[in-house]
């Protein structure tokens, strides 16, 4: 079967030059246009990535035996505070919003840019300072209050150096702040002509979703953790329980933030698996309002169940209830999408292309992930797991396994837009097994673990939990190989990679029809949505019965 | 091969609690291993047979059907529903207040556990109870949040300082299990761990024996009472009019700003360290706080002594100044 | 009259379409500031309701008289900036440059007062931390009302001098004539960055300054 | 554009302000107690309001514009309200 490429571009010596071909290091840091941004974002995210997945990685290795013989506790302490504040706030959160948000979003949207394309360059650079303040914070010494920041443990009693992490988590919520205003701003007024609120690619509504959380959500995390910060310098403070204040507060200001983040980190990789699985199936998205609305509902529903994090907090009875049920709630939305996806494959025509392995292992990670998010809205059994491994595993499974394989998915399938170039396909394929193989076998004892009741955070253990701690950390030295290969390929592909044409997977949307790489202002000539998205042809004959 | 022979798949079960908590998990892994399984089944099963180069009928199908899409949004929250209901109910179990149930404090502390019966006999990081018996522990903490966590029974509970929280439990195996802090608090967390020990009744009694020779916390509150000056005031015949702690323990206080609480271990702490934020109607705001004044083994033996005075009539009670 | 032309950056198509953009951004962003005040009021709110004898006593230390004045202050600044965008989109260049800095100077006597009632307030020791004095040693809750005082109107302060310096910034640019009838969104822009601060402002003086009581 | 009418408005929107600002300064000897709050915060949104809709001119703009003003009072009201109710229904929460 003949794929329908769409060549609109015209080659001749009136090409307008590629947004790459300038070189010079002032080209790149002081560039407006998106995509470069996206570029710097993504460099940036790796190094933060390298370091919080060398935590990890030592972290794992002190667990292989009981009593954690590798490092002391405090530097294990430190460890795992710095893998979480990196992940989160300096890899998940930025990852696939910043770099393939800021590449694709105007492309798909049909705009020559962002809105806004000096802030969005601005967001760049305080992300940056942000990052460094951190960075220093770990060099002089490293924080143990872990990600989460409770107080008066963060406010009072740790010995490190909390206010200086908080200022720079505090400045880098302003870098995702921006970013999202950006994009909503983006979306309701850079439209291509044609381009209706229907006919938006799932990935754009995924992004809106997504944004609207970095914009409500993120200032309330600024807030709490300036209030933290004031009651460590100032020894007086909102959360003293000296003073009549309360230490719940600081954990629904803080949850009410960061569960609406667990939705900026998955809501993007929905999206992106949204726009493989029509891509790999060339077909239409099946039921395309039910997924964007999914996208939606999940973006509002996610910001009312931040209490399901306090269960055995001893906020109230009542509040409890209500938090699990809306937990519940959350969870129909997701099933939505994982059945809609399923239902699309039905009668396409599928290529089980490496982003399509991806995707694939996305969505089984993320159904496994799901489901044993439902164990942890269930009341009776959070009561218990609540603060073991087990919930360790369950949001790696959404974190890891959901988000990164869905990061990974869309970077092979748009790496052909970005750089021009196709990385090699078998090395490809092969490291989405290995990465799938390495995942469950990190996390899956987890699991058991969790129930059995290893606390988490713990840097030495009882020894009845050894077994599963030595396959959890096997499993994560073959996950560490399915990281290392891609950053491998894919700088190799940049100068030896096949050409890849303007739309190497015969894939439908404005992105694929501009050159690879993209000129400077995307299109030679402004786009128009002129039929419905996905409009896939049906195929030919030949493929049929 | 030690190793090997440790391995296992589920916890102690050591209460009745523990038995329903692992009902509703193995139901929970039966549905969503179904639904799990389905969805992989249908999807390879797909990709296998709409794969690119595959015949197959690929007449384009209809891309939205508000049937389907309603069918499996609402079958889902249904059984979302019953899986709510049912791990609500054991929630709400757990939270309700036992009747007649023996009574431990708990202090956590940077990285200790200090518990005290009620007969005064103490111990760390270990805590002994009977067969049988409903035990109730009353905690609190006294720097930072912990998390009192034993996983035979399937039960964890935050340890706040400045605030009682309190869980109970039931044993019905005798034998020792763990405790583990399970919320972060510090260096140390992973060493704050300790044991339940399960004992026959009897085994218990001679426990509580042994040892040092030891006066009851109620009585150690009742002596806490005089020499902290409360009975200067609480008392019938007192100059300064205060309220009358006999029977106050459970009852329904009525508030100067008109709301009313009920008299638990929490309220009596409150009015001991916040005095003045719970106004009882119809008396002045004279109390002086006692924050920062007060040991919480002190608070603790307190609150025990007025709760051990709930029954008897005042003038019985209330020893001559 | 080519220098009052628009500027049409070159990623939109026309001139609506980029008013349209800077309005909906800075609308985004108050979003944003809403729920970064929002936190706070909320923290304010749960121990006022848990507290409330507490922080009324709070309350009453604080000065009404300069607070109120304050209030006034900032509401003429309001109106001031409101007729500055509309003269500038008339065309008035002289009286939109007194308004503008009519504003900023509203803008600095508003923190003036406020310097002075900080100083007031140090004085009569009601700065929370170890000089903290008040009578009734009993009520430490009054100490939370004055952390979270110093805090909200801190911060509202923080946002008020950015303010400050925006609108300098703004008439300067129109005295250059870069900012003018035809490329008037960035004065729109900044006056309702002014207009949200003197709206946080009403909640916090009622919130701090009016529930006092008769004393 | 009309720049009179607008100039009007704002003053008659100053005025109103005042007006509001010095009610809710006496409104204290009305002595009503535990109603007290309620009144002075329903004085403060609508003085919130005539900012947000005549100085923000947010009554002449477009339906976007009233989503995103409205859409920040909203997650702040949820907010507050789902915090609170936990603070209410806690038996014991002073």
């Amino acid at each position: 079967m003949a794929l329908p490429v769409q060549n609109y571009v015209v080659i001749d010596q009136g090409e307008p030059p590629s947004y790459l071909k300038e070189y010079t290091l002032r080209s790149w840091l002081l560039t407006t246009d998106h995509k470069r941004i996206g570029l710097l974002y993504l460099f940036t995210i790796i190094v933060f990535f390298a370091i919080a997945a060398a935590a990890a990685a030592i972290m794992r290795l002190n667990l292989l035996t009981p009593r954690g013989d590798l490092v002391q506790a405090e530097t294990y302490n430190k460890l795992f505070t710095t893998h979480g504040v990196l992940m989160v706030w300096f890899f998940l959160i930025p990852s696939t919003p910043s770099v393939l948000g800021n590449f694709l979003l105007p492309l798909m949207l049909g705009a020559r840019d962002l809105a806004f394309p000096k802030l969005n360059l601005l967001s760049w650079y305080i992300f940056i300072l942000g990052g460094a303040i951190v960075l220093y914070a770990l060099l002089i010494g490293g924080v143990d209050t872990g990600w989460t920041f409770y107080t008066p443990y963060s406010s009072t009693y740790s010995n490190s150096h909390v206010a200086l992490m908080a200022a720079g988590v505090f400045i880098n919520g302003f870098s995702s702040i921006l970013t999202g205003l950006n994009f909503i701003v983006t979306t309701h007024k850079l439209r291509a002509p044609g381009m209706t609120w229907f006919r938006l690619r799932l990935f754009v509504w995924s992004m809106y979703a997504t944004s609207l959380i970095l914009v409500l959500a993120t200032p309330v995390l600024a807030m709490t953790l300036t209030l933290m910060a004031l009651e460590r310098i100032w020894h007086v403070g909102v959360f003293d329980p000296a003073l009549g204040g309360d230490p719940l507060l600081f954990q629904h200001l803080f949850w009410f933030y960061s569960h609406p983040a667990v939705y900026i980190m998955i809501l993007p990789g929905m999206g992106v698996v949204s726009e493989l699985i029509c891509g790999f199936s060339k077909k239409r998205v099946f039921g395309y309002t039910f997924v964007a609305f999914a996208s939606m509902a999940i973006a509002l529903l996610g910001f009312l169940v931040w209490g399901h994090h306090m269960f055995v907090s001893s906020q109230s009875v009542f509040a409890g209830m209500v938090f699990s049920f809306l937990s519940f709630a959350v969870a129909v939305p997701s099933a939505i999408k994982v059945f809609n996806w399923t239902a699309t494959l039905y009668r396409g025509s599928i290529s089980l292309d490496t982003p399509m392995l991806y995707a694939i292992g996305f969505i089984g990670l993320f159904t496994a992930g799901g489901m044993t998010g439902l164990f942890l809205a269930t009341l009776g059994i959070d009561v218990h797991v609540h603060d073991t491994y087990f919930v360790i595993a369950h949001f790696h499974y959404i974190m890891v396994g959901g988000m990164v394989m869905a990061f990974m998915g869309g970077l092979h399938f748009w790496w052909p837009k970005i750089s021009g170039r196709m990385y090699p396909e078998f090395l490809g394929k092969m490291t989405a097994i290995v990465t799938f193989i390495g995942f469950n076998l990190t996390f899956f004892p987890q699991f058991i673990l969790g129930y059995l009741g290893m606390p988490r955070r713990y840097h030495a253990y009882p020894e009845q939990f050894q077994v599963y701690n030595v396959l959890s950390t096997a499993g994560a030295s073959i996950l560490g190989l399915g990281y290392l290969l891609p950053l491998c390929y894919f700088i190799w592909s940049c100068r030896y990679g096949k050409r890849a044409g303007n739309n190497p997977w015969g894939a439908k949307g404005f992105e694929w029809e501009t050159a690879s790489p993209p000129p400077v202002h995307n299109f030679e000539r402004p786009p128009v949505q002129t039929e419905e998205v996905y409009n896939y042809p049906p195929p030919s004959h030949e493929a049929m019965l | 091969m030690v190793i090997i022979a440790q391995i296992q798949f589920f916890p102690d079960q050591a209460s009745k609690m523990a038995g329903q908590v692992d009902t509703l998990l193995l139901w929970l892994i039966v549905l969503t291993g179904t639904v799990t399984l389905a969805i992989a089944a249908v999807m390879i099963f797909f990709l296998a047979k709409y794969r690119k180069r595959a015949a197959a009928d690929r007449t384009p199908p209809k891309t939205e059907n508000l049937a389907v899409e309603v069918t499996w949004s609402v079958i889902p929250f249904f059984m979302f529903l019953g899986l709510f209901g049912w791990g609500a109910k054991i929630y709400f179990d757990e939270s309700v207040d036992p009747k007649n149930a023996m009574e431990v404090h708990v202090i956590g502390k940077q990285w200790m556990w200090k518990l005290e019966h009620l007969q005064g006999k103490r111990e760390i990081n270990q805590l002994h109870v009977p067969l049988g018996e409903t035990v109730k522990l009353v905690m609190t903490s006294q720097d930072v949040i912990h998390s009192f966590f034993m996983p035979a029974f399937r039960i964890k509970e935050d340890v706040l300082p400045g605030r009682y929280t309190t869980q109970w439990f039931k044993a019905t195996k005798p034998g020792t299990y763990p405790i583990f802090c399970a919320q972060y608090c510090g260096t140390n967390h992973a060493l704050m761990i300790g044991q339940v020990i399960v004992m026959a009744p009897s085994d218990f009694a001679a426990w509580l024996k042994t040892g040092r020779e030891t006066v009851s916390v109620a009585q150690r509150g009742e002596q806490l009472f005089h020499s902290f000056g409360c009975s200067g005031c609480h008392a019938a015949q007192a100059a300064v009019r205060a309220p009358l702690l006999e029977g106050i323990y459970g009852s329904q206080v009525p508030l100067a700003d008109g709301r009313i609480v009920n008299a638990d271990e929490r309220y009596l702490r409150d009015c001991i360290l916040i005095p003045n934020t719970q106004i009882v109607a119809g008396f002045d705001p004279v109390m002086p706080s006692f924050q920062g004044r007060i040991s919480e083994d002190d608070v603790f033996a307190i609150t025990t002594y007025i709760k051990s005075i709930g029954s008897s009539p005042p003038e019985a009670s209330i020893p001559n100044r | 009259m080519s220098k009052n032309r628009a500027i049409l950056y070159e990623h939109f198509s026309d001139i609506e379409q980029q008013r349209e953009t800077s309005t909906a951004g800075i609308w985004v962003f108050i979003g944003s500031e809403i729920m970064f005040f929002g936190a706070l009021i909320l923290a304010f709110s749960v121990y006022r309701f848990s507290y409330a004898r507490e922080f009324a006593e709070g309350a009453a230390e604080l000065n009404l008289l300069l607070g109120g004045i304050n209030t006034a202050i900032l509401f003429t600044s309001g109106l001031t900036m409101s007729l500055a965008a509309t003269a500038n989109r008339m065309g008035w260049k002289g009286s939109t440059l007194i308004l503008l800095l009519t504003t900023a100077l509203l803008g600095v006597v508003f923190l003036g007062i406020k310097v002075f009632e900080y100083h007031e307030d140090w004085t009569k020791r009601l700065f929370p931390g170890p000089g903290f004095n008040w009578t009734d040693s009993d009520s430490p809750q009054v100490q939370l009302f004055f952390v979270l005082y110093f805090i909200m109107t801190g911060i509202h302060a923080l946002h008020l001098i950015v303010g400050v310096g925006v609108v300098v910034v703004i008439a300067w640019l129109a005295l250059r004539d870069r900012i003018h009838a035809g490329h008037f969104m960035p004065l729109d822009v900044a006056g309702l960055y002014w207009h949200f601060v003197d709206l946080v402002w009403v909640f916090l003086f009622a919130l701090l300054y009016l529930m006092g009581g008769t004393r | 554009m009309n720049g009179n009418r607008e100039a009007i408005e704002a003053l008659g929107t100053y005025l109103a302000l005042l007006a509001l600002l010095l009610a809710s300064i006496g409104f204290r000897w009305l002595h009503l107690g535990g109603w007290e709050p309620v009144g002075l915060l329903l004085i403060a949104a609508v003085q919130g309001a005539l900012v947000i809709l005549f100085f923000m001119r947010v009554s002449a703009s477009s339906q976007l514009i009233w989503l995103f003003a409205g859409g920040g009072f909203l997650w702040i009201g949820i907010m507050i309200v789902m915090i609170i109710s936990d603070y209410v229904s806690r038996p014991w929460w002073r």
